[in-house]
């Protein structure tokens, strides 16, 4: 498969562009935190994105989906990354919805997922116990309780965890913290008895929660039981793949509007863009955006190939991205100086949002680590 | 951004030892014999006139609460009583109610304050950028008029520096002044200027001669912020609230007797207390140390401040922090920390001679600052998602801290000049690198 | 240095495929039937045409060793072969003895000589840089007076760029070239002339206005190297022996027919020419592939060359490389190579419409050879105290050549214009920003 | 202790530098190089330094030294950096001297130590087996044969062992590869039966050999026996530390080197050290070198007064100047364009020693895991 975009991808694009730069550019993410606003994204956004097909984009026809591939899920969540647009794409869509379209029996499947893809049904991955990445430290218990389960634990940065209608948790039925069997996926009525959930005010003002579970009833299991892993890790790696996407998108955006800074801000009577060490260090951020880009390409291609490179690459793309958002976020604001330290301007809130990305699924040398692990050495 | 934050500074200078006293007035040389006189001189005063509120409490002794109304109290009453002796600005001269002592005596004088556990009091722009500029550049008249009240800090000053338009580029400042009768009348406005909100009066750069070269049109001239026409309006960050302001003027009049140096000669002036001003920044914390004084000891130093905030995010595995590059970028960071703390020691002892601060100050801002920064960005990521927190429940009051401070401290290399500007003045006066 | 020390060239591109066929030259899209007849017809020609020797062996083939007397012969043979079909140079004009194909057919040839094992030979300064120029620039004369020997390798060319006072800013170049009749008079000396001195004729920027702005007095001329004045000394480098060399011209006489474009015209024949270069030495590797073609296979890559070199040096821990700061390294640089990999492969598919290299050419040169450096830094750490020899006993024979390999890496940001040149190209033609 | 010079130290700099530039400019290596010659330094020069009393300067009198301390011998180090002079300075007179000056009895010690201190005696420590720094790797045997021992072994990077006149040999008695205990120190005659010893042509054309030990006679055991490795830490702690004064001395040559060229070299009509990235590159270079020399003199301090920082100031130290002496000599050649990749340039000569010295002795990522681990994380 290609790596430059095709010409349908180029549309799907553009549409993107001006649809989310008029519905939320970040004086919308701005708008939501400093209301406070309860559910910390638009509904009707995100109404508006599920009818445009955008929401099933790559759930088949049967889920009310448009069968497309993760190529064009990615430009959808490139250009949410460039105005930080909140939605519950992330955790609806993709790691809720890999997991239930992984995992779920007929109909439960199909009815979740036109519930997601119409813009109705959240979705929320409950999975973190620690504060940092790793999927199978879980010490989450699941109980077998007459026919079905019953869950206690606690979990943290439960992405959207606050306003979901239902929660994959991810829960052990064997084994220990750490072992990768054992572990298995729950679906959870956030209503139910037994759940709690508390947002957290989060420092890129995005949507996360706490979940404490005390002998919550499970409505249905995901995959098998104690064998969840592999949908987990497969729905991981796509989460973490858009991500990615999300990341080069909000690192794009930055670098253009440093760039354009650069060509106008003047100082010492000349434009700041004549100096050569700012010169330099904008050619290295643009090297290793080129560069980032062409991972992300690379990994949607193999994750819509279904292919066996997709966690290896998943990873070469998560460790670039994080670097590359970190680099990008932080010469932002150095070279805008002291207006790139006020609320005021939006730099922030890139420098923000680049940094819980960054450690979200695993850091760079997180992803390093494991692909070393994966290349057996 | 200019000007210094304060309420920042412990981010970035509380593991840094400048030697403060660089004596920029130095008298002639005691001898040994007088020098422990003095000392005796200044144990039993101290004794009689430090509050024990102002100490770091003594093995088995209480502390007592900060910010206490006794503390309060105890601490106005400490500053009264060392101002009163000059002891604010110890090197100063007697004439104009500093302590008049010699370069042996301060350090003398310091070593007795840190055996009882204390500091110095009164640290603030006026003793550490303004006094010594005056000092060495203001009138005779300006200096009665201004720095026993900077002894005692009875005034509270603004730096005004930065403008929106002139941040790395402070000479393209735009601020206007113009003569009228004995005054000057000031239009125009300053950015980044800390703590405008809470002071009295301004150190600021005007241009009282537009047509002149860039340079040339500069004055420093102290005005009163209480003046008409001053609107002052703090700057929220992305780190939230800060001690950061706009000032806006419209039409403010100065006298002109507060105009220092000469008129259109401010450059110079502004320039020299820029030197102050890093040498202050990169500098801190100097002044009170730990009990017991500077003697090397017998056991081994420990330097794993970060690994000890690490820890319980990240873990242990056959008793190392279990994140190995993690482990690596912190251990770098501990030991370029060691390494530059040294530095301004060692640089210290060498330019003991000299008067005043050298270039190497830029040195130890860049630095220091870029170091802070990057000692932020390794306890992010060891904090991992606990670091991520903005406000509410599910965080640490310590977590919500640590959030607040790695964003303010994208600042540090901005304000007091930027990094760039910085390494610009290292390859030039240091290294002589032609333009 | 200017030029490209092609001994070196697979340190730093054998893990790069450049999309070689950007197509100069495109004719008309042919029809998918008339391109499955030249697939048909090519098979045949190769299987019949390329000798055993220069293939990969078969499974179960003994393969032939390399500089055996057959091997050898078979070399020549295949070029010649290759050469009379105008395959050396596929996208060339017919009409010049080049393969005269479209895009599509030579992607044709491409893969139908990858699926054999083989590569098309001959690639060299004259088929990659002046070739191309000279069929951009030359003139008509010229084209037939040059291009088929360029086909046919007939000459080797040598690259008269850099002088010693004109490293990076090559257009300071000082070598006079005066006009005596229908001859040029040359005098002066270029350096870093790879394979000077087994090279046949030279391609030279002269100045033949020293009057003019600098960019405004160079020439671009041909010559034979063989002509009396020339002087041709090897140079050795901090990696021992090289193929570059110093050539001095004293009254060197070049026929005026010979310079290219016109007169005092010749920066932008040169400029061309480097782009060429960039996209060369970024690219080069391309060509023959693996057998089994580039489809995706069902089974995972691997992506450990770096780890299995360092693993009998470094050792395991629990089954990873036992240095966990090295292994780290060692997997970011492995990670970056793939992303430039896919990068040169995404940003061919761009610019595929595209005629000739774009300025993007910078940043593949820039970032390969940077990448290589720390390839190597890398691997000298792994390697240890075994990378540090430098001949005779204690050492195997990939070790040593690891050092000298290393120490020649450091000329990879420096040759073919300077990392800092090639920073400053991105900086202004693909950012635009301001001189 | 002062971290700056005092005014002895200073007297002994300038005589220092005046007595090297004159005798071992960078000129007098290449010549060695280029003649291939036999020793690979020379003795003569060797011994006008012991004459000037530099070889024994931190002996006790009785030994025929001049007790001073390593804060003086630092700066011998330094002079001897900035022309790469090679001297058994470091293999002699402060590896092989510290283990006899720590281990030997008398009157063995003060006879071998003033053999070494008038130039006459040269020692060696034989002690790595590996490609990578790991002084308790050791496999090499030490077994009882009648009063004494025999060891059987081989010994790689051992610094001018092939004209050493005895070997400090690190050999275990007892315990596997990797234990601190069992490790002894034994002092061999070079020309032993049973000890082959063949020099191998480094890059940095300085001297090492490979030993080979076939139950090779040890003269003397070195401390305890089984309990070495408390002096040779002690031994290695110093001989780091002289390294890094080395470095420190080389990283400073090739950074003033480099400064002058940038205001000397021409380049599009203007000097290249008008370039701003070359300037900021120059001012971190700098910065760098300014930290190194701080944590060289603290370590050497400590050194003086035997304080238990010792072995943390030392790892410090070479961590540090390791990646300095790595900074400053890449970025010499590369500032310094075509000419210093030509042999007749001395750029090689620093870049190539740098190297050699960031391995030797443990490269910086050793430093800093050696640091952790004092520290207790």
């Amino acid at each position: 498969m290609a790596l430059a975009l095709t010409e349908e991808q180029k549309i799907l694009q553009s549409t993107a562009r001006e649809f989310i730069s008029a519905n939320a550019p970040v004086a919308h993410l701005r708008g939501l935190r400093d209301s406070r606003d309860a559910t910390g994204f638009s509904r009707d956004l995100w109404k508006e994105m599920a009818k445009l097909g955008w929401v099933g984009l790559t759930f088949d026809e049967a889920s009310g989906g448009s069968d497309l591939g993760y190529a064009e899920l990615a430009v959808l969540f490139e250009e949410c990354g460039r105005t930080l647009a909140p939605t519950p794409f992330l955790s609806s869509a993709v790691l809720g919805a890999e997991c239930v379209r992984r995992g779920a029996a007929e109909p439960l499947r199909a009815q979740i997922l036109s519930g997601v893809a119409q813009g109705e049904t959240l979705l929320a991955l409950a999975l973190d116990e620690r504060a940092h990445f790793a999927p199978y430290v879980i010490e989450t218990k699941a109980e077998k309780s007459g026919e079905g389960y019953v869950l206690t634990g606690e979990k943290g940065f439960v992405l959207d965890g606050h306003v979901a209608d239902r929660l994959v948790v991810v829960a052990r039925t064997s084994g220990a913290a750490g072992d990768r069997d054992g572990v298995g996926l729950f679906l959870v009525d956030r209503l139910a008895k037994g759940v709690t959930v508390s947002r957290t005010g989060m420092v890129d003002s995005r949507n996360a929660a706490r979940v404490r579970l005390d002998r919550a009833p499970a409505e249905a299991v995901l995959g098998e039981v104690g064998g969840g892993a592999d949908v987990l890790d497969a729905a991981l790696d796509r989460g973490t793949a858009v991500l990615c996407a999300e990341i080069l998108g909000l690192a794009t955006e930055a670098f253009e509007q440093t760039v354009e800074y650069l060509k106008t801000r003047e100082q010492f009577g000349v434009k700041i863009g004549t100096f050569q060490a700012l010169k330099h260090r904008a050619s290295v951020m643009f090297a290793e955006l080129e560069l980032a880009r062409s991972i992300v390409r690379e990994t949607m291609n193999a994750i819509d190939e279904d292919g066996p490179d997709v966690p290896a690459l998943v990873s070469v793309a998560k460790a670039r991205c994080s670097d590359v958002g970190s680099l990008v976020s932080r010469e932002m604001l150095q070279m805008h100086g002291g207006i790139g330290m006020t609320d005021e301007a939006d730099i922030g809130f890139y420098l923000k949002r680049a940094r819980v990305a960054e450690l979200t699924f695993g850091d760079a040398s997180y992803h390093r680590d494991r692909f070393a692990t994966l290349q057996g050495y | 951004m200019r000007s210094t934050d304060l309420d920042n500074r412990h981010y970035y200078c509380h593991y840094l030892q400048w030697p403060t006293a660089v004596g920029h007035f130095s008298k002639e040389v005691r001898s040994m014999e007088s020098l422990e006189s003095f000392r005796q001189e200044v144990r039993s005063w101290l004794e009689e006139n430090c509050p024990a509120s102002q100490r770091l409490p003594r093995d088995g002794e209480t502390p007592l609460p900060w910010g206490s109304p006794q503390a309060v109290e105890d601490a106005k009453l400490w500053l009264e009583r060392c101002a009163n002796k000059g002891f604010t600005c110890p090197s100063w001269p007697a004439e104009y109610g500093g302590g008049g002592l010699s370069n042996e005596q301060e350090k003398v004088l310091r070593q007795e304050v840190a055996a009882v556990g204390t500091q110095l009091p009164g640290m603030s722009f006026g003793t550490h950028m303004l006094g010594p500029v005056l000092l060495e550049l203001g009138n005779e008249e300006q200096k009665r008029r201004f720095i026993p009240d900077i002894i005692h800090n009875r005034l509270t000053w603004a730096q005004g520096y930065s403008e929106p338009g002139a941040g790395s580029d402070l000479a393209g400042l735009q601020t206007r002044a113009e003569r009228v009768g004995d005054e000057y009348v000031i239009n125009g406005s300053k950015i980044w200027t800390t703590g405008a909100n809470n002071a009295d009066w301004m150190f600021c750069l005007v241009r009282t001669d537009p047509d002149a070269p860039k340079h040339d049109g500069i004055s420093f001239i102290l005005f009163d912020l209480k003046s008409p026409g001053v609107t002052i309006s703090p700057i929220e960050l992305i780190s939230g609230a800060s001690e950061f302001c706009q000032v806006f003027f419209e039409d403010v009049r100065a006298k002109a007797e507060n105009l220092i140096g000469e008129k259109n000669k401010g450059w110079a002036i502004a320039k020299r207390l820029l030197q102050y001003e890093r040498t202050m920044i990169s500098g801190m914390g100097g002044g009170g140390g730990p009990r017991g004084g500077a003697k090397r000891k017998r056991v081994a130093k420990r330097y794993r401040s970060m690994a000890d905030m690490a820890l319980p995010y990240v873990g242990e595995k056959d008793g190392k922090l279990a994140d190995f590059a993690l482990r690596d970028q912190l251990t770098q960071t501990e030991m370029d920390t060691i390494c530059l703390t040294l530095t301004t020691k060692r640089v210290g002892e060498e330019v003991k001679a000299q008067k005043g601060p050298g270039h190497t100050a830029s040195m130890f801002k860049w630095y220091a600052t870029e170091l802070n920064k990057r000692r932020q960005e390794i306890l992010t990521t060891a904090l991992g998602t606990q670091a991520l927190g903005w406000e509410g429940e599910g965080f640490q009051a310590h977590e919500l801290a640590h959030t607040r401070g790695w964003l303010r401290s994208k600042g540090n290399s901005i304000e007091g000049g930027t990094s760039e500007v910085q390494m610009n003045v290292i390859a030039k006066r240091v290294l002589g690198l032609p333009d």
